[in-house]
């Protein structure tokens, strides 16, 4: 059970990343800065400002996504034509700023923000459940099975997979390429919002290790090729249970958490396997 | 002399060339066809960037295939792009050394035989001058420079034409007639421009989805009926 | 957009590439390195400022790690995020072999180059068969497993076993200096030669077959395959270079003041670092230097005109949007040019995401 | 108190030691001085205050008297709070008549655990600022990167511990006592409490281990069976980990944590909610010394932890406690009431001693440095007995605490001074050896 909470997740990090991707070309790796920025917002909220906690909760997710789409509507267009690689170190650039703001608004003192369904919590014989894990998990599952339906079913999705294959022939056929996109930039910044939220509670509130938690989640996206969604939820719970199968193991034990780098190495590695010269 | 036999390339459900065998005997040979015909590919199965499926090459009495592709180039393939892959971040002299020394040049004659295949190409610009500065005719006779330096046996010239205008063109094709008479390299033309083709080639081939259609005598193969077809079933100008 | 889309991930930014050449080395630039050099080595301690040696001594450190990064980014077209953290298995080795063995510092700091040059090769291997971001995304991976590795492993301070590392050891994780070098003043000037010396390395080599060779790589391994380049091989050797150079780097750091701990190689100092090297510029070899200062000095600038350091990873993220952006070559080569491009972008900018609706 | 834990992840190392210095702001602090201090006056509430300084009530002028400070602050990390304090003290100082006329100019650099960065702000504060003195300096790293340097320039430092190279140099003495001591001091308390077999159990951080091995060797000492677990944080299987420390401890056994308070609090919590409060002797290092912790246990725990504790509680009646909450009150209000503020007061306190009785051609780099080595017998109520520098190879002059316990949600006392045990590896034997020589603390 604990496995698969931070199964859930690095797979729903997994998913968010993967949507746009699949949308934009662009693997937005500031996503765990997205979120993180948001609860910290969300904590100013609750406890500087003493606004109501759902208030602060909606705000941060809404943040996330306004966020990302302002990046998607600013420095999406100019970059759209480059290279995968291009794109992505834009987004370390974003990163970056967004870290820089966090530490210099919120400074370096501790926070913490715990949702309320961390107290709610059962006995499963003798391990603690609480509610947050299991929505890790519920979130997880529901994100996937919701975007993977509205990308099959709605003309919005369509358009999306359409868009993953061939950006121009894609605008020839007469869909509208930059509303798509910026859907798809609106959306995985709610998902980083509300990822952003949860990891704060089971993980803390802390800038830095949110901002990189992005390079573990990252290794359930690249065992799906940064492609399927499915997958991409599957390899996240498989990496989760993985590493905490690990610690029993007091040999190894203290290296654990090498272990979605590990699945990512692999993966990229049995991908690469056979390649061909690029050509022109 | 280039002896293709029974060559097929699959990719998936693709087949970019279904078993033709050809023989380009020497000289300078046409390769034509409309857009999609499987050109690049078996050029790109000469050079060793396509492994095919099945078939084989042999090229003035070796198996081709059975070498590593950056092999091929020290063996004496040289080839042109379709997109020019003249390299920017270097000097005119510097692109063209580059493969002098790559494909087993002597040192000590690199200086002369790199300027003397500048000068064969008809460049006249500075050989210190970078690439990157240098307009699109320029960086299309450096490629080709670089095909014919040193000691070539099979150059391959990927659409060497396009994008020029007429003049530079026929600049161009009486260029391409001089190689293998001074270089003693067989060149195989790609291109859509007939008029070119058939003022550089004596003999051409013909492929049409991965088929052979024709071969021959460039100014019969030109006139033959299926080539006709071939051409205006794309739409396309002979 | 001007710059047609790419396959290759390696490929500059775009046309035409600016900067490439060494070649074009004028007399003014010579006599501009050789002034630099004089004021590296002379000028510095002259100034008698016990502080700043020292932070200009990190800084040429970080130089070297910059000059390895833009030599595969910029010459080759491999990218990696991950050389800090070789530069922290660099640092590992040097002080392995620092404890464990009586060669002289120099010696060991060479010896840490070839082996650090071996291991990140290995490490690099996967970059024979991906690039662009799959290439980026692996390093990254891999800086992270090693990150936590060393965590978990600590520096070798003296004790035994093969991780040299005691916990009851109240020792520092640092390397003894050379007799000759053993004052700040002495090892600042012996590690701003050794930074010269990499950067003879690395003129030698581009100079050479092997940057012509790595020229064409960058541009299009088709057209080096087709050159006859053997392109695994002169990407290996590059791997094997900047490793052997970051190796050398983190020798220097562990005999530098203070030594080594395993809180300063954060994984996001190898974002931080692919920042300032692109800001600095991955095409002429004065990138480095400026990546270097920007890496270690401007943070302690800032620190003495008491502004926040968290400022500057704002400004590194800006610049690497910019560099992004207008496909600069970064500061070296071209501040007023720059300079002139932003504000056309500026200008722009807004014309040009109208027009982007429509394909190519 | 500044027990922590040296982690990788910063973030929870900055959580923890956080929550430790804002919680005892919060203690609501019924009777938490029972007059156990010793070495102090001890007075009721509305008693005696001390002073600062000479306390005449004059602003210093002319020429300062420059001290300096290298402290951590990085994301996750911040000991700001002790050169705060230290910050805060010095103005009141120098509203009452500075250093005989003379202000105290403190200058603080910032470093984020890079030794170069460490190393370079040492020589920039000594050679270029030109300080005359180190005063507060807490750092993840400070004492292993810069304890030669110092020695080497003759800089006698007093400031707060993480490490244990803190604790063995010449150079270099803290108000605090570290982790490692203050394990043993948790450890000494279950052995008091009877127990027959001690488990420790302390986060798989970078010197984890190292942290609490004292706590191990007096164990041994004593001829009992101890058993070690290091657990990776932040902890995701607390009742697994409670489950398994009281099997391992058994049966009037004992388990010892050495966490900081949010990971820690994880394991008491999951502890009650399966019935083990009972089931053995327990105790925590420092950090558990937080008001969160008071705050979270319920009352099943009343008494029934006992937390090492190194300065008195924030709320106890000593003048210089008195004085302290006062000077935070006037000059640092944003700064938190609590163990790491007031290792900041003492630091500035005993230097402050020390350059008063210095005269004024004294006032050198030397001169100050030989005043602060040949402090003695420095008596303040925040900590159990005078504190000292004296010529020694090692320093731990705070070496005898206290253990608190939460009692209705606050901390109390619940047993007074005690001397932290000599060991072979501890330096302790040595250390009161030259206590009683040299009269550091005996006067």
């Amino acid at each position: 059970m604990l496995g698969l909470a931070l199964g859930g997740v690095f797979a729903v990090s997994g998913v968010g990343m993967v949507v746009l991707y699949r949308a934009t070309g662009v693997l937005n790796l500031a996503y765990g800065a997205i979120g993180a920025l948001g609860s910290l917002i969300a904590w100013s909220m609750i406890n500087v400002f003493l606004l109501p906690d759902w208030l602060s909760y909606l705000v941060a997710v809404v943040f996330g996504g306004v966020a990302s789409l302002l990046y998607g509507l600013l420095i999406g267009p100019p970059l759209a034509g480059r290279d995968p690689l291009v794109k992505a170190v834009g987004t370390l650039g974003f990163l970056l700023i967004l870290l820089g703001v966090m530490d210099w608004v919120w400074t370096d003192k501790a926070h913490a923000l715990i949702l309320p369904t961390t107290q709610w919590g059962f006995q499963v014989s003798e391990v603690t459940v609480n509610v947050t894990q299991i929505l890790a998990v519920g979130l997880a599952v529901v994100i996937t099975a919701v975007t993977e339906v509205f990308l099959r079913v709605t003309r919005l999705g369509a358009a999306m997979r359409a868009l993953a294959n061939d950006r121009e022939a894609t605008a020839m056929l007469g869909v509208p390429v930059r509303r798509v996109e910026a859907a798809a930039w609106l959306g995985s910044g709610l998902i980083a919002g509300a990822t952003g939220l949860l990891l704060s509670t089971l993980v803390g509130l802390d800038a830095v290790t949110l901002t990189f938690l992005v390079i573990a989640a990252l290794s359930a996206a690249l065992v799906a090729r940064l492609q399927s969604l499915p997958v991409t939820l599957v390899a996240g719970f498989v990496i989760g249970v993985l590493q905490s199968l690990v610690t029993p193991f007091s040999l190894v034990s203290s290296y654990r958490s090498i272990t979605p780098f590990v699945v990512a190495i692999v993966a990229l590695l049995w991908f690469a396997r056979r390649r061909p010269v690029v050509l022109r | 002399m280039i002896e293709i036999s029974d060559l097929t390339v699959r990719f998936g459900g693709v087949t970019p060339i279904d078993g033709v065998s050809l023989r380009f005997p020497g000289g300078t040979c046409g390769l034509i066809g409309p857009n999609g015909a499987g050109k690049t590919t078996l050029f790109n199965v000469l050079s060793g960037f396509v492994s095919p499926t099945s078939g084989s090459v042999r090229a003035f009495g070796d198996d081709l295939l059975a070498m590593p592709h950056y092999r091929r180039a020290r063996w004496g393939l040289r080839r042109t792009f379709q997109t020019e892959q003249a390299i920017e971040a270097l000097s005119v002299f510097d692109n063209v050394a580059m493969v002098h020394e790559h494909t087993g040049g002597r040192r000590s004659r690199r200086r002369r035989e790199v300027l003397d295949a500048i000068g064969l190409v008809g460049l006249e610009v500075d050989p210190g001058e970078l690439v990157g500065t240098l307009g699109a005719r320029e960086r299309r006779l450096v490629e080709i420079a670089r095909a014919v330096v040193g000691e070539p046996r099979v150059v391959l010239l990927d659409e060497p034409a396009a994008g020029l205008p007429e003049e530079e063109t026929e600049h161009l094709g009486r260029m391409i007639r001089r190689i293998p008479g001074e270089r003693g390299a067989l060149v195989v033309l790609v291109d859509h421009d007939m008029s070119l083709v058939s003022a550089c080639c004596e003999i051409t081939a013909v492929l049409d989805f991965g088929h052979l259609i024709a071969s021959g005598p460039t100014p019969e193969v030109l006139r033959d009926e299926r080539v006709r077809r071939a051409y205006l079933g794309t739409e396309e100008e002979l | 957009m001007g710059a047609p889309p790419s396959s290759d991930g390696s490929r500059a930014p775009a046309r035409p590439l600016p900067g490439a050449g060494v070649e074009r080395r004028t007399v003014a630039e010579g006599a501009g390195v050789a002034v630099f050099l004089a004021l590296a080595l002379f000028g510095v301690p002259a100034l008698r400022n016990g502080y700043w040696e020292l932070v200009l001594q990190t800084s040429a450190i970080y130089t070297i790690v910059a000059l390895s990064l833009a030599l595969l980014l910029g010459r080759v077209g491999m990218i990696s995020l991950g050389q800090v953290a070789l530069l922290a298995i660099g640092g590992w080795i040097a002080l392995r072999l620092g404890f464990a063995t009586t060669m002289p510092f120099l010696v060991v700091v060479f010896v840490t180059g070839l082996i650090t040059g071996v291991l990140g090769t290995l490490i690099g291997l996967p970059a024979l068969r991906l690039s662009g971001l799959h290439l980026a995304l692996i390093t990254l991976m891999f800086a992270a497993a090693i990150t936590l590795l060393l965590e978990a492993t600590q520096f070798p301070n003296g004790g035994g076993g093969f991780l040299g590392h005691s916990v009851l050891t109240t020792a520092p994780s640092v390397l003894h200096r050379p007799g000759f070098a053993s004052d700040d003043a002495a090892y600042y000037r012996l590690v701003v030669v050794a930074t010269g010396l990499m950067f003879l390395l690395v003129v030698a080599h581009v100079r050479s077959r092997a940057g012509r060779a790595w020229a064409a790589i960058r541009q299009s391994e088709a057209a080096a395959l087709a050159a006859g380049v053997n392109v695994t091989l002169y990407k290996l050797w590059a791997l094997a270079l900047a490793s052997f150079m970051t190796g050398v780097a983190g020798g220097l750091l562990a005999a530098s003041g203070g030594g080594l701990t395993v809180y300063q190689f954060p994984t996001q100092n190898s974002i931080i670092l692919l920042a300032v090297v692109l800001m600095g510029g991955i095409f002429s070899l004065w990138g480095p230097v400026v990546a270097g200062l920007l890496f270690e000095a401007l943070p302690a600038l800032l620190r003495t005109w008491g502004l926040p350091a968290d400022l500057l990873t704002i400004l590194f993220g800006l610049g690497v949007l910019q560099v992004q952006l207008t496909a600069a070559a970064g500061l070296a080569s071209q501040v007023p040019r720059d300079l002139a491009r932003l504000a056309r972008l500026l200008g722009g900018a807004m014309g040009r995401r109208r027009g982007q609706e429509l394909p190519g | 108190m500044l027990t922590t834990i040296v982690n990788s992840a910063r973030g929870r190392r900055a959580a923890t030691l956080l929550a430790l210095a804002t919680g005892l702001t919060l203690l609501l602090a019924a009777c938490g001085g029972n007059g156990g201090n010793a070495g102090g006056s001890s007075a009721s509430t509305g008693g005696p205050v001390s002073k600062c300084g000479l306390g005449n009530g004059k602003k210093a002028t002319g020429t300062p008297v420059k001290l300096g400070a290298i402290v951590t602050k990085q994301p996750g990390t911040d000991f700001t709070p002790i050169t705060g304090m230290a910050q805060a003290y010095f103005s009141c100082v120098n509203d009452n008549g500075g250093i005989n006329g003379r202000p105290i100019q403190y200058i603080v650099d910032q470093e984020q655990s890079d030794p170069q960065q460490v190393r370079a702000d040492a020589v920039d504060l000594i050679q270029n600022q030109g300080i005359l003195a180190m005063v507060g300096n807490t750092s993840l790293i400070d004492c292993s990167v810069n304890n030669s340097y110092y020695q080497q320039q003759g800089f006698y430092v007093i400031g707060a511990s993480i490490e244990d190279q803190c604790h063995t140099s010449p150079n270099y003495a803290t108000v605090n006592m570290g982790p490692n001591y203050s394990t043993q001091g948790a450890v000494q308390y279950v052995v008091s409490q009877g127990a027959k077999k001690v488990v420790i159990d302390a986060a798989n951080v970078p010197g984890g281990a190292a942290e609490v091995h004292f706590g191990i060797e007096y164990a041994q000492e004593k001829g009992l069976a101890t058993h070690l677990f290091l657990d990776d944080v932040p902890i995701t299987d607390a009742s697994g980990i409670a489950l398994r420390d009281v099997q391992e401890a058994g049966p009037n056994g004992a388990v010892v944590l050495n966490f900081t308070p949010p990971e820690g609090l994880k394991i008491v919590e999951a502890a009650e909610q399966q019935g083990l409060i009972d089931r053995v002797k327990w105790g925590w290092s420092t950090p558990g010394n937080d008001a969160s912790v008071a705050q979270a246990l319920d009352t099943p725990w009343n008494g029934k932890l006992g937390i090492n504790a190194e300065l008195s509680l924030v709320t106890a009646k000593g003048p210089d406690t008195a004085l302290y909450r006062q000077v935070q009150k006037k000059y640092a209000p944003s700064i938190a009431l609590g163990s790491f503020s007031e290792m900041g007061f003492v630091a500035a306190e005993i230097v402050t001693k020390a350059l008063l009785q210095l005269p004024p051609d004294q006032l050198t780099k030397d001169g100050v440095n030989t005043a602060i080595r040949n402090i003695k017998d420095f008596k303040t109520d925040i900590l159990c007995k005078p504190w000292y520098y004296g010529n020694l190879p090692y320093h731990v002059p705070n070496n005898t605490d206290l253990t608190v316990t939460p009692v209705n949600h606050v901390m109390t006392q619940k047993q007074g001074c005690f001397e932290i045990a000599a060991l072979p590896d501890n330096n302790l034997a040595a250390i009161r050896a030259a206590e009683v020589s040299q009269h550091l603390n005996t006067a």
